[in-house]
């Protein structure tokens, strides 16, 4: 399985790299637009040991801000999925809060919480979040009757059942989406970096694109791609633990 | 024995019932009509059936009595029959728990020996421990009626609980429910009419809304484990509730 | 000119290095003052930004004409580029560090020792902050240098104590916030301290200006001489409504101020004539660049000037 | 309900500023870090028309985005879904480009499709398709046994009709997530704007930042908001309609 | 009339029937033991019921023999029963056509007169233009057993697919399906003793895996319209189920 990912991975990256390389030669560009294959090979060899360690770091970051948004969409939806007004009015809220570019919530967040790592984080998390939530909504908000009735009936519902019976009932959805989601937590931490920070893949590639420097970010890329394919396998293995757990008990 | 309306006293009304009156009920979106104008008296404490053929709205008139359909014209008037549950045969157990630890989670400390009793004579002790989805047909019937009868009701309506169990078992699940709460109201849908005449004390007969009344009463034999009705009588029993249907 | 005798005017793509503001004044000023069309140019001006590169475009045919400066030219001449500079717009590169006097003084680079400094790491920035080091013999681990972004908060918040910015073109609007709020604004210069980097020129490519000697011709003649208008103080009030009409986000007061500072940068002094090259300027430009690495052999930068 | 949303919107909109304003008196922040109430007031004033007509030139581009997400979330979804290796390795890809930032992307899409109306609509498309995605995976892999066994014994299964049925069985989910998504359609078209846009109130806003204008910013982020809730209520009630009219018929 | 295994000479192998050989059964995740080494062969055409007790493994062998359950031990032997449909009571139809729409897409062109013909008797032409979340409980069960009668097949497993319907509709159905499909192998799961003893050929009753042979054959009346049965015979068929079982 694993080994599946990495190939098809390889696969992508190669046919995209290919498809660039095809255009600079069929248009005859130069190395400038397009860069040539040695030029990227070796920025590879230059580039791809501390590359690597910035993206490490990266993901690091990703790791945590993931879990922070799953946290943060789990507990939005919970609310956000009641029928009230307060349930209507933070869904009103989540939902907003994501229509804003992040550039231009970024001098907010950083007036109010530095430039340290929370920023990163929170920029990381504000990113990530929305996709979950809106399946976490889109999965809290619809009954199932057949196991809820019983409680109803007889008055054993807590606010915390028909949460807990949505999402048993949809836990091959929630992996999916989880695990899924892992790659917005890698590309929100990179956003993050790319505006505040000053380690990371995501400074990197600000740098490499003032530079004009294709190469550089054709290898950021790759590592990105490598890098994300393995937290995702990490995560759907584990998922499928949970899963084939769950069925066993 | 068959009564259009069973009579009461006025000394009836303070004993626990439930009166329909007037009930009228359309499903909107079909604008299927289920019942019109109907008036109903369930009377006293018993094992009655609630009997009909398929479609004729045993179901609705279940979950109007129940309190879980409310959109239907004309009253219903509870006396001693505040907490009326209603259970029908799809209903499932959450999964993350095995039989047993659900069983716990949802009856009272004051339960836990009479359920133990229950899992007993409904069959249920061999698959204590597996999950839900790991049950036949029949274990999820039983299973899941097991836990309405560890809940505090006065009226408890079965609607096809009991539909995928073999009879032996079913009959000494009847039997045990009957014995252990004398005091209550059941409400039993089933389409079986040998063991509604057999088992029940009222047999509700639900008919099409274009006959009236609507609904009839037939006196079913009631055996409680005791005296073996013998045949004829049960004879009897099936032929007025087939008239009446 | 063709454009009179009935002649389709060809589509002329003008890709900027920036939005369109006041560091664009000519070049709204030829667009809207028609005198691309007067020499029978339809001239389509185009905002730039980082992500929109000028020389790409070129040899990608989507542009003809482009704004870009030195690093940007010098770097793509080394990755075999075919690109050539027929006019230097910016005779001192505007780029500026602002201050606060009032915590700070910054007279000489000397003074820059222990100092925070913003700079934007990959940007010409980095590039003529380092060269001020060096020339002043300054270590880099004498200062601190911070990595800058899209907002001004850490020196708001005087984290840090120089930041890098446009001074014709942001320095009206943040010095003139900062002076509201009662602070003192100064700004570091480094032309003042010798470092002569080129800014915003006109590029076009190589075979364009091969094959089409006229068009550039027209294009640059028609360019300059928005050029010259937009710097013309008589014509200021013109100038300013066209810039307002295309950046209609920067108030007219603030324009006014950063069209007389872009005069500055644009003709120092009258004896310069607009869009002169100075070679001298590139070569010191191309210098640094080598001295830093950040290109690996020389390019030969006269070779690429288009000098009249 | 409209009116809810829109007075909900206010009430969240007044009380980030109010928390902004709070945070700035008592900091004693200077103007120039968190602008004055009467300098937002005075902006807005100004800025509200013009700033309008961007945020409805913008909503434009979101809606021709968000359409172009949801058929290319959907046919990622079907694709990806099968279990074979081309499903497995669709999905390998989608998920891998969405692992890239967009700015490391946009220069290479800009290199192959120009700045125009295309490039716009291909980078909010990207930013926007993931989280629809998302949602179509896990609903499109997840079988619904009762009503499929049919069809499969009796030979009667064609590669849409398990997808039809499981699409039918969450259609709520499906709603949820399809109006949701709308505000990611918004920030993809901003964010599209910021990079390369000569108008939009994506456009506003990098010159905003460009002049370090909170104020503007704020004002945008205002209109912005609004015109979010407004799509979203569109949509949403759409979603009920056709809800209602599936369980009538 | 009770067999251990129903005898079958050589010449019966080339008439339909399908063989089970040798079939161990085991649940992987409870480890609960269904079958073991059990042997039996299905003999030609006609209705025959799987009987026994809840949970005892009908549903099980339903989808063994029907293929739905590849992960058993031993051998399924087919001899003109290639196509084997196996239908459950729990089936849903999908809610986005009618009921009428449904089975028109479902039923090829040659079946139209036929398919009106079985929704006639079935009682489904009222709710005809209902969806199927709009139906009752009986009325969901005949909608699915309907678009399963109109298919292709030489056996047709129904997994309790009448267990709500009421007993005159049944009758009506049962009769309908033996008198429409004399060719055809039918193995109708079942509660009810009396119905089963009635209407079927063979009544398969299946046992606890601890007893052998683990399943027994006992002959029904095989009611067809006909003759009644009288209540004696009935009542004998029914003693040996309970005895077998
Ligand atoms: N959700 C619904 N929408 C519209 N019509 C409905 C709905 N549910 C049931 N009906 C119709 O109402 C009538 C009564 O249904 P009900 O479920 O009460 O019957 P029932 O007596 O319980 O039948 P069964 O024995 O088959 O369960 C039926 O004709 C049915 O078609
Ligand atoms: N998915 C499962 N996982 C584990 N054990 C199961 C599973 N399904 C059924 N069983 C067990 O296998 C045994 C046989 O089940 P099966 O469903 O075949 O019974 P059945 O004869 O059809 O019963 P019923 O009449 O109640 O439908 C039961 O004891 C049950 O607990
Ligand atoms: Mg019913
Ligand atoms: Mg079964």
């Amino acid at each position: 399985m694993l080994h599946r990912r990495i190939y098809q991975f390889f696969i992508i990256y190669c046919l995209g790299l290919s498809g660039l390389f095809a255009f600079k030669y069929t248009l005859g560009l130069s190395d400038y637009v397009i860069p040539s294959p040695t030029d990227v090979w070796s920025t590879a060899q230059e580039y791809l040991f501390p590359f690597s360690m910035d993206v490490l770091d990266t993901l690091g970051v990703a790791v945590v801000g993931h879990m922070i948004s799953i946290c943060l969409a789990a507990v939005v939806a919970v609310i956000g999925g009641k029928a009230n007004w307060i349930g209507s009015f933070i869904k009103m809220a989540a939902y907003n809060i994501q229509a804003y570019p992040i550039v231009a919530v970024a001098p907010i967040i950083f007036i109010l919480f530095g430039d340290g790592l929370t920023s990163r984080l929170l920029i990381t998390a504000m990113i990530c979040y929305f996709p979950l939530l809106l399946s976490f909504i889109g999965i809290v908000s619809q009954p199932v009757p057949d196991i809820e009735h019983f409680y109803d009936v007889t008055g054993q519902t807590t606010w915390w059942l028909p949460l807990k019976v949505r999402m048993f009932e949809n836990t091959g959805k929630l992996i999916t989406v989880i695990s899924g989601s892992a790659t917005v937590a890698m590309v929100g931490t990179i956003i993050a970096e790319f505006i505040a920070a000053d380690a990371g893949i995501g400074y990197r590639i600000r740098i490499a694109l003032y530079q004009s420097d294709l190469s550089k970010i054709l290898v950021a890329l790759f590592l990105i791609g490598i890098c994300t394919s393995l937290y995702l396998f990490a995560l759907e293995f584990m998922g499928k633990k949970i899963q084939q757990r769950m069925d066993v008990q | 024995m068959v009564t259009d309306l069973k009579p009461y006293s006025e000394a009836d009304n303070y004993k626990m019932h439930i009166d329909l009156k007037g009930i009228s009920f359309r499903h909107e979106k079909t604008d299927t009509l289920v019942f019109q104008n109907t008036d109903y008296r369930i009377q006293g404490p018993g094992f009655n059936a609630i009997f009909g053929p398929s479609g004729v709205g045993k179901t609705t008139l279940a979950r109007i009595i129940a309190g879980e359909t409310r959109n239907f014209n004309g009253l219903v008037d509870k006396m001693g029959t505040t907490r009326i549950l209603y259970t029908y045969n799809m209903e499932r157990l959450p999964n993350w728990s095995s039989l047993g630890e659900h069983f716990s989670a949802v009856s009272g400390a004051s339960k836990k020996a009479y359920l133990e009793e229950i899992i007993d004579i409904f069959g249920l002790g061999s698959v204590i421990n597996a999950r839900f989805s790991q049950l036949s047909l029949g274990q999820q019937n039983r299973a899941n009626l097991t836990r309405y009868l560890v809940q505090d009701f006065d009226v408890l309506i079965m609607d096809e609980s009991l539909a995928n169990v073999d009879e032996a078992t079913k009959q000494r699940i009847i039997l045990k429910i009957k014995q252990a709460f004398p005091e209550k109201i059941f409400l039993y849908i089933s389409h079986n009419v040998v063991e509604v005449a057999r088992f029940c004390k009222d047999i509700i007969v639900v008919r099409r809304p274009n006959r009236q009344p609507q609904v009839k009463t037939v006196s079913g034999f009631d055996f409680s484990g005791k005296e073996e009705p013998d045949q004829q009588t049960l004879e009897h029993i099936m032929l007025e509730i087939m008239n009446a249907s | 000119p063709s454009g009179f005798c009935g002649e389709p005017l060809t589509e002329i793509n003008y890709r900027l290095k920036w939005l369109l503001n006041t560091s664009a004044a000519g070049d709204i000023y030829a667009d809207r003052g028609g005198y691309f069309v007067e020499n029978g140019l339809r001239v389509v001006v185009k905002s730039g930004g980082p992500e929109r590169d000028p020389i790409k475009e070129l040899e990608l045919g989507r542009a003809h004409f482009g704004v870009a400066s030195a690093d940007q030219v010098i770097r793509a001449l080394s990755k075999g580029a075919k690109v050539k500079v027929i006019a230097q717009l910016f005779q001192i590169n505007p780029l500026q560090w602002i201050y606060r006097p009032d915590e700070i003084t910054v007279s000489t680079p000397d003074d820059l020792k222990n100092k925070t400094i913003g700079i934007t790491f990959g940007g010409i920035d980095e590039n003529i902050m380092k060269a001020i080091l060096a020339k002043s013999r300054i270590n880099e681990s004498q200062v601190h240098l911070y990595s800058v972004r899209y907002d001004f908060t850490p020196f708001y918040q005087g984290r840090v104590d120089l930041w890098p910015i446009y001074r014709n073109a942001q320095g009206p609007i943040i010095g003139a916030r900062m002076e509201k709020a009662g602070e003192t604004v100064g700004y570091f210069n480094p032309d003042a301290h010798g470092i002569h980097s080129v800014a915003n020129s006109v590029i076009t490519s190589d075979e364009i200006l091969r094959d089409q000697p006229e068009l550039v011709e027209n294009f640059l003649s028609a360019l300059l001489k928005g050029w010259e208008m937009a710097m013309d103080p008589d014509n200021a009030e013109k100038t300013i409504a066209m810039i307002h009409d295309a950046d209609r986000d920067t108030p007219l007061a603030v324009i006014a101020e950063q069209l007389s500072l872009t005069r500055g940068f644009i003709q120092p002094n009258p004896d310069i004539p607009i869009g002169r090259i100075d070679v001298e300027a590139w070569k010191q430009t191309e210098q640094m660049m080598l001295d830093q690495g950040m290109i690996d052999i020389p390019v030969h930068i006269e070779k690429a000037l288009e000098v009249r």
